[in-house]
């Protein structure tokens, strides 16, 4: 199948090195500490953080940092064809386990001891770049959750296919089943916190493409900071301030 | 239409609220409806209790309404399960099951859950919870028959083995369900009936405070028809009330002698 | 759920005996409702509803499939509601089970009608392609982003929305298929068929804290309350069904008082409701 | 008020035993706020006690009681002096199962904990839980409170509270010497308990 078209488009239009289009919101969910909205594409991500609060479980208390937890649940109605999964199958489990380690990398944790952070993602929509879309709305919901951070870290996807580099893959290129490079990046301190790939790809390759999820990275992160400092006017401006 | 009440305390029928005889006009097929035990349309089902069916429980309780039967058993007070939250009042677990030969086809159904839930919600209400704190009361009831009408046999029948059991109730619970088929309200419904009708209305009460605990309602209903419906149920309430009353005394009396 | 003090509790109730709550609401006041269809466009239809800080998405997927054989002329609707950890903590793993249970019971008595189908808000009969052959399963699922208090309500309402929000593709069968045979289907893409959701009853949740009822309960007054009866009614007035929650026992004359309120409630809440998705499909159009 | 044939009478949840104004509400029964009646809560025997004359109160009101020998299982309440068995014995709390709340067995599994500062009355810091209790004693306890979700929270900082039966190691029923110490005729060896006060 060709995944891109002679004249250098992509099934749905983009060019290679075009992300989709980014939307994200801030407070979806009153009640929640923080939360955020993120859309890429028809990926719509909603996450919401609970904390810093008294740890439930005691024995998983930490005396010199907080304990950060996440889960990751997909709505029924998220995917193309529904389907009822069982809570907690293995997908969900890595994915909660891959974005709580990102997120517990980023959060200044030992400011917090004895404490307990809950981040809860849920997918609305699923089109690939699901676990990017979960990491940025996170980082979202811990920056309006006030929640001290190293960094705001963020995340895109690239691919290779048709010997192209593609960046931001939806669904059907997803599961084309090219090489599939998720990358958590630090944009301030130029560190990478999280890569993933699946597939193979020669070396050389492999800096491009990676190279390129990390400017994608950085995109989303231009924008997220608009995003917290459009909102930050928004409380002073009702502040009065 | 059975005998008074309190003559033959096994059978019972409501008496209409309003007192005038209800003469259901047919006006087609569909409507005229013959139940398949032969009984009046405000007639229920002659009802049987006994209580101790089940000597390693706590109380116990065996109720038969037609074909359907059911045993229901009360474990407790005993020690909250550790991972429970430490509470000031008792709690109340409540499981229903079936059998599998309770239904027509071989281990069929699936709403228990529902059901657990719904006998919660009767029985809750009624049991003193202050009076056995940090402690739970376990209620497992089985139907061992399906028959029609399961679910108000098993929160009448569950509430007589809570007060086999000496658990500290404000009353009773008695519960009746109704079906409405085309005009008509059809008390107490077989298996059958319900297949086929186009509401229902199940009460739950405490009939010596006459509070209603749990009330639903499925289908199209118009407020007159509610009234009628409701009156009729609690009608019957009280009349479930009285055999199971007789039951439990006639229990309490033959124990002591 | 919702630690209260003694003082806040007093303020809460006081303010309900006076007519005043603690958001400037009357007793019988709904807080404003919004309503975006559309939301999830990979549905047949959706909608999000707010109402206030509660937040509930509900979506229908429509899919063909075999009627069961006791009613080879109705399709199939199934409810389903997922509460969303996001909503609340408490909800992480397999906590939120035995609300999301509850409320998908309580919405399936309320909306789909007693066992012969009859007073559904929803026409089965409509959902049916070929007679015993083929129907329409209708998946209606429900997300609870956000609580708080009087999901049932937002719930129903946010299933209204979507089923007027819902295309079903027109489906051609082809002729000739006889007998046994599976006949075959064409499944259109351009034309799509709307549903009637004007006999689609709205729910109204009385709840009742102490010798007063309130609409529209926050989680806070929720804390509050000694019962509550959730009632559908439909555009005609009458009553869909009704689930009681609570434990404490109601006397009956109580909950026929609480029934006519309810119709009387549900007057303004399906006017509102219905200009609401109105204005939100004009919205989606536009856009 | 009511004749002495009619005390043998069966009542059940729910039946009213009386007006609020006339009687009081013993054991089995309970007072409906709304009406003001008086409502008995189990299945038994209804039974008037009247007021002890010379009581104290203004209140000269008969109780009402519903009496059945088939009351639920006792559960432990704050107050209640327990026997219970210790299982385990550890640096800061023993823990114990509860047998018997007053006179009455209990019917199902009830774990309580005696944690350190509540083994005596004085000098709670300096407790050896090891040299208090033994793994299999048999205690007399007060329940101080319901505890946690996990156990209810015992105390033996009385004298006629702690331990009522101990084996020693070669497996003879002791004997108290003190109240600290305890005594094995067989082997004549002594061990520390925190040793009850029985009788006298």
């Amino acid at each position: 199948m060709e995944y891109v078209s002679p004249e250098g488009l992509r099934l749905d239009g983009r060019r290679p090195m075009e992300m989709r289009q980014i939307r994200a919101e801030i407070g979806a969910v009153a009640k929640a500490d923080g939360s955020a909205v993120f859309e890429m594409g028809n990926t719509k991500v909603i996450a919401a953080v609970y904390g810093p609060r008294e740890v439930q479980n005691r024995s998983q208390q930490m005396n010199d940092k907080a304990l950060v937890r996440c889960e990751y649940s997909m709505a029924n109605f998220s995917t193309g064809d529904r389907m009822r999964k069982p809570k907690g199958d293995r997908r969900s489990t890595e994915i909660s386990l891959v974005i709580r380690q990102t997120m517990e990398a980023c959060i200044l944790t030992h400011l917090m001891p004895r404490s307990q952070i809950d981040i809860f993602v849920q997918v609305l929509q699923a089109d690939g770049g699901t676990r990017s879309a979960c990491i940025n709305a996170a980082t979202l919901a811990l920056a309006d959750a006030g929640i001290p951070l190293r960094d705001l870290v963020t995340s895109c996807s690239s691919g290779y296919l048709n010997s192209t580099p593609l960046l931001d893959l939806n669904y059907v290129e997803d599961s084309a089943g090219g090489p599939d490079v998720t990358v958590g990046f630090l944009p301030k301190l130029d560190k990478v916190t999280l890569l993933q790939m699946d597939s193979k790809l020669p070396i050389d390759i492999f800096e491009n493409v990676m190279q390129l999820a990390i400017e994608g990275c950085k995109a989303v992160a231009n924008y997220i900071r608009e995003i917290l400092l459009e909102n930050t006017k928004q409380l002073e401006y009702r502040r009065g301030l | 239409m059975a005998g008074k009440p309190g003559t033959n305390p096994t059978t019972y029928s409501p008496s209409m609220a309003t007192g005038k005889t209800r003469t259901p006009i047919f006006k087609d097929h569909d409507v005229d409806w013959v139940r398949p035990d032969g009984r009046g349309f405000h007639q229920c089902r002659p009802a049987f209790f006994r209580t101790g069916a089940v000597n390693s429980a706590s109380g116990s309780a065996y109720a038969e309404f037609g074909n359907t039967k059911v045993i229901v058993s009360v474990f407790g007070p005993r020690e909250s399960k550790k991972a429970m939250m430490y509470s000031d009042i008792g709690r109340l677990n409540c499981n229903v099951s079936y059998t599998t030969f309770a239904t027509p086809v071989r281990g069929q159904g699936s709403d228990y859950k529902e059901f657990s839930s719904m006998l919660h919600k009767a029985l809750e209400g009624a049991i003193i919870l202050e009076t056995f704190p940090k402690t739970t009361v376990d209620v497992f009831a089985l139907v061992l028959e399906s028959g029609g009408s399961d679910l108000h046999v098993v929160i009448s029948c569950a509430s007589l083995a809570l007060a086999d059991a000496g658990i500290l109730m404000y009353d009773l619970v008695a519960s009746v369900s109704l079906s409405s088929l085309g005009k008509n309200l059809v008390i107490d419904p077989v298996l059958e009936e319900e297949s086929y009708q186009d509401g229902s209305l199940t009460i739950t009460c405490m009939p010596s405070r006459y509070e209603v605990t749990q009330l639903s309602i499925t289908g199209e209903w118009s407020t007159p028809k509610i009234n009628e419906g409701m009156q009729l149920c609690l009608d019957a309430c009280s009349k479930l009330a009285k055999i199971m009353r007789s039951c439990l005394k006639e229990a309490t009396s033959t124990s002591q002698e | 759920m919702v630690g209260l003090s003694l003082g806040e509790k007093h303020f809460i109730q006081g303010g309900i005996a006076q007519d005043l709550r603690s958001d400037g609401r009357k007793r019988l006041t709904y807080r404003p409702i919004c309503v975006e269809t559309g939301f999830i466009p990979q549905a047949n239809g959706s909608a999000r509803v707010r109402m206030g800080a509660t937040n509930v998405i509900s979506s229908v997927k429509a899919e063909l499939g075999k009627p069961s054989s006791l009613q080879p002329d109705k399709g199939k609707v199934t409810i389903y509601v997922d509460c969303s950890p996001t909503a609340e903590p408490m909800f992480e793993g397999r906590g939120g089970d035995e609300l999301s249970m509850e409320l998908s019971v309580a919405l399936q008595r309320c909306l789909l009608g007693g066992k012969s189908g009859a007073g559904a808000g929803i026409d089965l009969s409509s959902l049916i392609v070929v007679e015993g052959k083929i129907c329409w399963d209708l998946y209606i699922d429900c997300l609870v982003i956000s609580s708080d208090g009087n999901l049932l309500d937002a719930l129903g309402a946010a299933i209204k929305a979507a089923l007027s929000n819902t295309g079903i593709p027109r489906v051609n069968v082809a002729v000739g298929a006889s007998g046994d045979q599976q006949p075959e289907v064409d499944i259109s893409d351009e034309e799509f068929l709307q549903f009637d959701t004007s006999n689609i009853p709205v729910i109204v949740t009385l709840t009742k804290a102490g010798r007063h009822y309130i609409v529209d309960a926050t989680s806070e007054e929720e804390s509050q309350m000694n019962s509550a009866v959730s009632i559908s009614v439909n555009r005609k007035g009458h009553i869909c069904g009704l689930t009681k929650r609570g434990g404490a026992g109601l006397d009956p004359s109580i909950i026929l008082d609480m029934i006519s309120v309810a119709k009387h409630v549900s007057d303004q809440l399906i006017n509102k409701l219905d200009s609401e998705i109105a204005a939100a499909e004009a919205d989606e159009d536009e856009s | 008020m009511e004749e002495a044939g009619r005390e043998k009478e069966v009542v059940t949840p729910g039946e009213v035993l009386g007006k609020a104004s006339d009687v009081r509400a013993g054991r089995g029964a309970y007072v409906a706020p709304h009406n003001n009646l008086v409502y008995a809560s189990l299945t038994g025997f209804r039974r008037i006690v009247s007021p002890p004359p010379d009581s104290p109160d203004q209140d000269q009101r008969p109780t009402v009681e519903v009496t059945h020998h088939k009351a639920h299982g006792v559960i432990p309440e704050p107050g209640s002096v327990v026997l219970a068995r210790v299982t385990k014995v550890m640096a800061k709390m023993a823990s114990a199962d509860i047998m018997c709340v007053g006179p009455k067995s209990v019917r199902e599994k009830f774990t309580g904990i005696i944690r350190q500062q509540d083994v005596r009355a004085t000098e709670i810091d300096k407790v050896d839980m090891h040299l208090s209790f033994r793994a299999g004693d048999i205690v007399r306890a007060l329940v101080l409170s319901l505890g946690d979700a996990r156990a209810y929270y015992l105390s033996t900082a009385q004298n006629e509270l702690g331990v009522v039966s101990a084996e020693s190691t070669s497996g003879a029923t002791m004997v108290p010497i003190s109240w600290t110490e305890m005594q094995c005729p067989l082997t004549a060896q002594i061990e520390h308990r925190k040793v009850a006060k029985v009788g006298g």
